[in-house]
């Protein structure tokens, strides 16, 4: 047995090592938020207004979408490679570990996201008064998204193209945090208080983090038991 | 009994198969009086809604549908929690059966209210909290079915939906809750829904059975599958054989 | 007995109909090895996998100490450098043996820095076979350990295999080809069929 | 060697079956696309009118992107259990197989789009009288988003680099299908003849089966050189 | 010479700065085999890529007439049932046995309607095997085929190698377990350094 904090350490070097070994890979989400807004500049049409109108909606929407792109390959090479079964076998208590991994998977696709967003609101002509607020839900809600996200990539990781099949079982799940979020900043190009939604995306973050890690661990367990 | 001997006995697939016959028939009767009473009622003899003419009638099958779907869901969160919990096999098999009725019900629930907007809204589809919540409903449900396909081991697959279940359970409040705000923050689309306690009586009461109904009929379908369900996955032990052997059309019709 | 490491009784296991294995007894002390024995399908794999519990569907009782699985996917993984997939190792379950230490053991001295999917077969298994080493468990499941590896490799695993018994462990093994232990067991479930 | 024909065939099938082994996987991209549009629906606001508006351009762009998403595994699987290399060693001429497959990948995931696209302009409000173009830009430029996508999956398939290189790459491709098919939507809705922009579409998948089958053989080759 | 199926002459390859090889020249005719030897990390598979056309960058000349693959990648498709898997493989290059056939050579009948994905190690690699009968080709390179084999499968491994050789083919084999094949040639790439 190994104390919690070392666990925990080794479990997120050893993630973002990886990631970065593999930098383009981590970058593919990012790369992927980006082209979805350029396509949808160049399908909805350009009139700035209605763009920029729509702009918080928009953002959130593919942030959902390019975060699915990143988690769908949070467990799928260490399942491959057999690290996996180690680490359910061998990390003790698991949901350090797990939460470790989760945790490192944010910094590269959840706060990478957060903090481009300005770029993304940019490009959607959204009011330069509302990027503060984009950023603090971003920042507030991207965490949930992770964290459900993981469950649904722990759920699937046995499945061959396992990838659309999470969308389906997570996507439902964010419906709230996408609500909220996109809400708030189109509150917020009104001009109105929005501290009441912010409080409420970190309420659903917190309630994530104290369930996600657990959830996670169980359907660890559960996929490694078929092969 | 006892509660904690009841539950032991739950746990015993040959017990509740025995037992869940009966019951199934009881509750089949039920529903079916209570469903054609409280339809027949509503279809032909509850007055017209003063501005809606007879197209409110649609409520009869929607309500109840909409009710029931979503507390099938309820349930199944309930089922997989006990499932990951106490590790009961019997809670896989209430897993596995409720899927597909919950499933019907919801496309059942949005069909009919689809149907019900075209005259009333003027459009098939409108984007309004309790439609949206349903639909989103639907896409939980086919979640939960898609997973059971996609895992191969039967096991697996129950422990599996029973997370999804769960966590989609814990979740359902905080949708509901947020779809509402969203509706007022998007007040160009609401839509009244006609005021159900306004209803007189003679509205709402084969409104109220046909709810009961569909519940019976869900329970009566609810043991029927999990009693075929039982027999598929206790084929290799003792009890089936023999049951196979003495009643070989009456499992076979179960 | 006391000292008992891994006790199975009244193991049952069938998959996809087939029955594998109805009632094996199991026992294994320290200092004891056990070769696995069989032909292609038998359940050599099953059984390893259950006592590791990463295969749930059996009937019968397990009691086992903690143990180190090595199956047929290495748990390597493959954008790490030896000595990082062995550090993390390491900190899961620490070992008495340093990762360098190890890794000279199992002959990859000098590969310390490349990243494994830059390995030959054989070299990715020496880094799993050097995982034995970095973390400590009293009993070793050990399946097909001889894959891929050259004259030298197979000694090494039956120098290892040896080294554990020694220091009062047991390890139960997996093999197509006769490891030739000093008085090691061996279970043939062709024969018991 | 075997006969065109046979090979052909031989892939598509194979295709298939590994495909419908549980059905309901096939259905997954479908699904995934409704998801979206209630995303959609839900972040960016449900009034009518812009809804009606934009109605095109969100269906083609979504599309688009779950067009991505089901091709993103397209390679995967066979290049990690060792089939691709023994198909780009064994397949000759290796073009046919590739377009089997592409083809395959088409019927479960463009076609099956195409034919649910009415429900989804249901969900979006588009005008009914806007369906029949809407069926037709879809079925007219779908091929040419699975095309041009299998390259880009060609490409990154083996090698974890050039993931952010094949967004790059694939974007430009997918740009002029795009305007042109949320375009002659948007055309039909304001009562103009869209014959031109539909033969531009034919034309575009025409070309991109011409070419992209070669390219994605000599993409394939690329990435098996690698491991 | 003019039946020749392989050439290989002046083959220089090195891997991360490793020398693999200098200037290794190689002749194989019909009912030629090969057996390919040397110590983990020597280039065994290396070459095979390379004379596969797998692996381009080499210096020297490689002649060779159409071959067959087998790599440490099984190259049997998870989703796909056996039969499904060879039947494949026969439209791609087709041979001149029937995949019943080839399934039984191998020993795998009643798995004709099994998942591969529900197969244990040895029995993925038996199927891997039938390739070779429903494929062919006068030349085959082998890459540790007697991986996860048990005693029988390594016996019908060395008699489809016969076979082959018989049928006038020959055999490129890499492997770390003798195969004793009647006047079948050695190659150790430990002794040329
Ligand atoms: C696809 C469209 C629709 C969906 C998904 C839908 C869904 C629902 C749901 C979930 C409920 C709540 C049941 C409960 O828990 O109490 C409900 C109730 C009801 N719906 Fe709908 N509905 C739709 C369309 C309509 C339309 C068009 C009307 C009529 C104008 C309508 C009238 C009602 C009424 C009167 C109730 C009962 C009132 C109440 O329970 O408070 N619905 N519907
Ligand atoms: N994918 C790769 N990328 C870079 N270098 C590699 C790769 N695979 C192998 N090497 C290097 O090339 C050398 C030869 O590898 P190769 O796989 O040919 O050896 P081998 O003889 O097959 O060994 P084994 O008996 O373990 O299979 C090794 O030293 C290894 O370091
Ligand atoms: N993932 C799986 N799903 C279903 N059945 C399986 C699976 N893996 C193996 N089996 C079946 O279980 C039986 C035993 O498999 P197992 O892997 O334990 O055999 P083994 O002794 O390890 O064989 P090998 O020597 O080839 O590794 C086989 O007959 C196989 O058909
Ligand atoms: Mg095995
Ligand atoms: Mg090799």
């Amino acid at each position: 047995m190994s104390t919690p904090g070392r666990l925990f350490a080794a479990q997120f070097r050893r993630e973002l090592v990886a990631t970065m070994r593999s930098l383009q890979e981590a970058l593919n989400p990012l790369v992927f938020l980006f082209l979805a807004i350029t396509l949808f500049a160049l399908g909805v049409g350009v009139e700035p207004e209605t763009l920029g109108r729509h702009a918080p909606g928009i953002i959130w929407v593919l942030v959902l979408l390019s975060n699915l792109l990143a988690l769908e390959g949070l467990f799928r090479r260490d399942f491959d490679d057999g690290t996996l079964e180690q680490l359910v076998l061998l990390g003790e208590p698991l949901f350090l570990p797990v939460l470790a991994k989760v945790a490192a998977q944010w910094c590269v696709s959840g706060l990478a996201m957060t903090l481009l967003a300005p770029l993304a609101a940019l490009l959607l002509y959204l009011p330069a008064d509302a990027l503060g607020v984009t950023l603090l839900t971003l920042l507030t809600g991207s965490p949930a998204l992770t964290l459900f996200g993981a469950v649904g990539a722990a759920l699937t990781v046995g499945l061959r193209r396992g990838g659309v099949l999470l969308a389906l079982l997570i996507l439902p799940l964010y419906v709230p945090t996408l609500i909220f979020g996109a809400g708030a900043i189109t509150l917020a190009m009104a001009g109105s208080d929005v501290s009441a939604q912010i409080y409420l995306l970190t309420a659903i973050s917190m309630l994530s983090v104290t369930v996600a890690p657990f959830a996670v661990q169980a359907a660890l367990r559960i996929s490694l038991e078929q092969s | 009994m006892t509660i904690r001997e009841l539950w032991h006995r739950l746990g015993s697939p040959r017990w509740f198969y025995g037992i869940s016959r009966p019951l199934g028939i009881v509750l089949g009767v039920l529903a079916l009086g209570l469903l054609l009473t409280g339809t027949l009622w509503g279809l032909l003899f509850a007055p017209e809604d003063y501005q809606q003419g007879n197209s409110f009638r649609i409520i009869y099958i929607h309500v109840p549908t909409a009710i029931v779907a979503q507390s099938v869901y309820m349930l199944m969160g309930a089922a997989g929690l006990v499932l990951l919990v106490w590790r009961m096999k019997m809670a896989d098999v209430v897993l596995t059966a409720a899927v597909p009725f919950g499933m019907t019900m919801t496309a059942l629930a949005l069909f009919t209210g689809a149907v019900w907007g075209k005259p009333t809204w003027g459009a098939w589809w409108v984007w309004d909290a309790r439609t949206t919540s349903m639909l989103v409903l639907l896409f939980l449900y086919f979640g939960l079915f898609a997973l059971r396909q996609a895992i191969p081991r039967r096991e697996t697959a129950g422990r599996a939906c029973a997370v999804l279940a769960v966590v989609g359970v814990i979740n359902i409040p905080i949708i509901k809750y947020s779809v509402d705000w969203w509706l007022t923050l998007h007040q160009g689309a609401t839509f009244k829904l006609t005021e159900a306690p306004a209803m007189p009586p003679e509205m709402w009461l084969p409104l109220l059975l046909n709810v009961l109904g569909v519940y019976c009929f869900f329970g009566a379908n609810l043991l029927g599958r999990m009693r075929a369900e039982i027999l598929e996955r206790e084929q290799g032990t003792q009890w089936v054989r023999e049951l196979v052997a003495v009643h070989p059309i009456e499992s076979a019709r179960s | 007995m006391h000292d008992g490491l891994l006790q199975i009784a009244g193991f049952c296991c069938e998959r996809d109909g087939r029955v594998l294995f109805e009632a094996l007894n199991l026992n294994l002390g320290r200092g004891d090895a056990l070769e696995l024995r069989g032909p292609n399908g038998s359940g050599k794999s099953t059984l390893l996998r259950a006592i590791a519990g990463l295969y749930p569907d059996y009937s019968g009782t397990i009691e086992t100490a903690e143990s180190l699985y090595l199956g047929h996917r290495p748990g390597v993984s493959a954008l790490l450098t030896a000595a990082e997939n062995l550090a993390w190792y390491g900190a899961l379950r620490p070992g008495d043996t340093e990762v360098e230490a190890a890794l000279e053991r199992v002959g990859m001295t000098g590969y310390e820095r490349v990243a494994c999917q830059h390995m030959s077969a054989g070299q990715q298994r020496r880094v799993a076979l050097a995982r034995l080493l970095v973390c400590a468990a009293p009993l070793w499941l050990l399946d097909e350990p001889l894959t891929a590896l050259d004259r030298s490799g197979q000694a090494l695993v039956r120098s290892l295999i040896e080294g554990q018994r020694q220091a009062g462990g047991a390890v139960l093994c997996a093999t197509h080809q006769p490891l030739e232990l000093a008085d090691g067991r061996v279970l043939d479930l062709e024969a018991r069929r």
